[in-house]
């Protein structure tokens, strides 16, 4: 596979052109927005928790496959999970984008096992001026989940 | 097609190989490549005569202050100037600036307008929004036609005394239109208001004079016409720069300093404070040396001539749009497009992998992106040292996009 | 004495013949001399990465972008900073100039006060200047003791709440005299003063941390430390940093651009509108690359030996008189002097007979000349590349100047 | 001799330690100042004008020694001239110091014939950043001189 292919996988392309949960929440929720401004992509979430639980979450904003892919398998990913799940989470995956140090969370015995979709995301990282296109989400989700807990502090 | 190919190997950078291909640099509207005699007068600058200019008596800053100045006087007849009335600036951005902070923000008031398009690039509107809110003046902006240039039909509703600066690009860096100098110049003259001429584009790509187009002030960049980064130009009318206030203070800008106040060296040394860019001037008279032994003339025919091309072959890739002008008459050589759904930045990363450098993104004009109603845009643009193959590679990269991609 | 002799091998520059004799440049205060390393890391920039920073997806721009920004963590470091707070500027004057506008306007009003020394360089007097006009405020000044050095003697006559910046220099470009950063930090700070410390003529010549000095504000030029012209830096703490405002408008520095308004980027492009100087940060990195392996220590006490020999040797000539500490301690390797009733102008002309490069003139520092009672002073200045050898030529140089005055 | 000695001429450093015409008028005179910011040399001048001669003239300012021996001179040559005169003097004298385009005023034949001690100064011409000092003097004899026709205009 060329690095190309590597990086523009099936499931990315997938999710690129049908995002899941895109559109906002009606009941009482957080949002967050952020953009890159060199390269004109913008992201945007609402997320609703619940004791602690992200009940729901929804997506806006425009931006390349990456951005977009990387948005809409979060907003899979995280939905059901407590927000420190999803704390977790957003560390496991700027492990693998190699954005934080760390010990590498993917088991190349069993792909997908931890990060599921999101370890198709992987490729990323031989170009790495797109690394901030995949992060562009999770630096967003992260500044939701601070509000969302602000309260608590 | 007129032939200025041997002119590739003045220019080394274009020998590199990019990602296992030739590079094929299509980014000339973000910056140019230098050919050698620019570097190599940067270079003999710094080996043989680097001093500071103006403030000595010995042979070094002697020979450093007549390569400036004399770079200066290079600048100025390039653009059919005066030196006296052409300042170095650090580039574009910083040239409209001082027109903006030091013109602007002494002659604009509440209620008056300035008026920009929807095509300019953030360096001139961001400086224009800041003193509007200083001032409290606004910014009224004129939209496009269908083919992507200035609509000035209805300039009429726009155009009263309250318009007291208009301030447009000659060539836009985003669709390649080219600005309507002379109607916007009549327009603003007709209700007295002041003519900002954005040059970034222009001035590298066609003859410019100034005493033939009627504007008060005109910026440019050295990098965007074959010079080092870290210079530019401001050149303008004598009467505008002496009502103009420096916006910098400093040594070399002075006529006398005292405990409390001070007063102003004449222009253009009332706008360059401190230790000015000087080598950076010595590469920009070198650039400007070898635009002018090319030939402007020749330079805009082979772009055009380039432009033509590229327009015909990306007309045969499938659901790819061009956002600019169909006339190539009205354009120069910037060719913003997208490709079915696939994003810019997508579209760049795919072409770089053959080695081709185009830029994606909303190339610092935000308004007209959110105008165009487009995230971004993938832009390649062209300069003298470009040949028809290139289009040809750049078109069989978008191909492979498409594969890549998907797309039957 | 320390030996960095085999150095000058470096400088190409050096082994020119300036009048029939071998250069010996004394006038790096004014600029300095440039080793073949930052002009070969500036060359290789041009002719292999050469691209507009930040805005583009493909290779060359993502090269220059490291290039520029690791540019920025290398000069941030060689003071001790962090890369966020360390913008790139043309240069000191600039610097400052950002400083005083993008500070000064919001947070001076009628009444306030600008504490300066007598002994700044215009660049650190005239935009306080020029902002005092602004605002109502007023500069107030310290004055010198008979060693040349600032006098705080009488610091608690002047310093009340009035005060809202202490602005200094770290190292005087005329006496030689380091500025009092402790006493008129801590003065500063005891009245919650803002400090800003113009580093031009300290951070080329000795080892300066930022967590170390007690400034809010310090900027200085790469050209004054080996490195290229058009380019300095601004460091800053990061809270003042946030309170300051941009003084220029463009693109890059920019977060959101809508028709009317737009928000900034995050510290410190918000500073850096536009294209920067990217080849200049590059040269600036090399030249830091540079100073740090041959050791800011070293520099500092070789041009200490060398200040020490040169005010011994000075002292033979009859009817000279220096301008500046004789301790060596509180002074760095520059000297300004008299001789006899020979004005500073025609000493350069005599002395760059003999292909040596000092300067004449009040240094952009009027205010000191005018304290001093003199219309000028002739000024040798030191860098790493100097050796004993030229100390000497400069004083049989001074002795033909006596001869040519017909001085006994 | 060495170009040096060529420069500073006994007559120039003469002017310069000994200048002639130092000081203010006290009748009714017009006064100019000029300055080279660069080097810091400043002059000014007091001319009294009486039916279009210069009747007296004075000097004031420092600078290096070229500055003040071309103004001394200028002081001795021009009192006692019409405005006229002078300023034709001015016109020979900046052509001499080729700061103006023309024929050569000097006549090697006649040394000093057409500009008495001045020609001393063509030493300088072979320090091209010593030109301007020559130069001070003169351009603030144009603007005095201006300024006292100012009202026959
Ligand atoms: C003490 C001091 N401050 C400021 C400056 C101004 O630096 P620049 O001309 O590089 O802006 C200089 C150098 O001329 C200087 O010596
Ligand atoms: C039309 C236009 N104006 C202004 C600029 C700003 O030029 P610079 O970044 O050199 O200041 C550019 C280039 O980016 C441009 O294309």
């Amino acid at each position: 596979m060329s690095q190309l292919d590597e990086l523009y996988r099936e499931v990315i392309l997938d999710h690129y052109r049908n995002p899941r949960k895109r559109g906002s929440l009606k009941g009482p929720h957080v949002h967050a927005e952020g953009n890159n401004p060199s390269c004109g992509d913008e992201f945007a979430l609402d997320v609703a928790v619940e004791d602690g639980l992200i009940i729901d979450a929804a997506m806006q904003g425009q931006g390349c496959s990456i951005s977009q892919a990387s948005g809409s398998m979060m907003m899979d990913a995280i939905v059901g999970k407590s927000i420190d799940e999803a704390r977790d989470l957003t560390h496991k995956f700027k492990v693998m984008m190699t954005i934080v140090d760390g010990d590498s969370p993917v088991d190349p015995e069993r792909p997908g096992a931890v990060l599921g979709d999101l370890e198709a995301l992987q490729g990323v990282r031989r170009f790495p001026v797109r690394i901030k296109c995949a992060d562009l989400a999770w630096t967003t989700l992260s500044e939701a989940l601070d509000r969302a807990t602000d309260g608590d502090r | 097609m007129s032939d200025l190919r041997s002119l590739r190997a003045d220019f080394p950078i274009l020998s590199r190989e990019v990602n296992g291909h030739k590079l094929v640099y299509l980014d000339s509207a973000a910056t140019t490549q230098k050919p050698v005699s620019v570097l190599d007068a940067m270079d003999r600058y710094y080996r043989n005569s680097n001093a500071n200019v103006h403030r000595g008596a010995h042979t070094l800053s002697n020979e450093a202050t007549e390569m400036y100045e004399g770079a200066r006087v290079k600048v100025a007849s390039f653009i059919g100037a005066q030196a006296a009335q052409t300042v170095f600036t650090r580039g574009t951005t910083t040239a409209i600036n001082h027109i903006a902070y030091g013109w602007g923000l002494d002659h604009l008031g509440e209620g008056d307008r300035i008026l920009v398009t929807i095509a300019e690039h953030h360096a001139n509107l961001v400086p224009w929004q800041i003193i509007a809110r200083h001032t409290g003046a606004e910014l009224v902006y004129l939209e496009l036609t269908d083919d992507y240039t200035v609509d000035t039909s209805d300039l009429e509703a726009v155009l009263d005394e309250r318009v007291k600066v208009v301030a447009f690009s000659g060539m836009s860096n985003v669709t390649g239109a080219l600005g309507p100098i002379d109607v916007l110049g009549k327009a603003a003259r007709s209700v007295g208001a002041l003519i900002v001429l954005d040059a970034a584009q222009l001035v590298p790509h066609s003859p410019v004079d100034v005493t033939e187009v009627d504007v008060d002030f005109m910026a440019f960049s050295a990098h965007k016409m074959l010079g080092p980064t870290g210079i530019g130009a401001l050149w303008g009318k004598a009467e505008r720069l002496e009502e103009m206030e420096p916006t910098e203070g400093g040594g070399e800008m002075i006529n006398m300093v005292e405990r409390q106040t001070s007063t102003w060296a004449p222009v253009p040394h009332k706008f360059e404070a401190g230790t000015p860019p000087i080598a950076e001037a010595v590469g920009f008279a070198a650039a400007v040396d070898y635009l002018t032994a090319v030939g402007m003339e020749n330079i805009a025919l082979h772009e055009q001539e380039l432009t033509t091309y590229a327009l015909e072959r990306l007309s045969e890739i499938p659901d790819l749009k061009v956002y600019g002008p169909k006339d190539v008459t009205h354009r120069g050589g910037t060719v913003s497009f997208e490709l079915a759904d696939i994003h810019p930045h997508d579209i760049a990363t795919i072409l770089d992998q053959d080695g081709i450098a185009v830029r994606a993104g909303h190339h610092c004009a935000r308004p007209l992106m959110k105008y165009l109603d487009v995230p971004a845009t993938a832009r390649a643009s062209f300069y003298l040292y470009n040949v028809p193959e290139e289009v040809d590679l750049l078109v069989d990269s978008l191909m492979n996009a498409r594969r890549i991609f998907g797309i039957a």
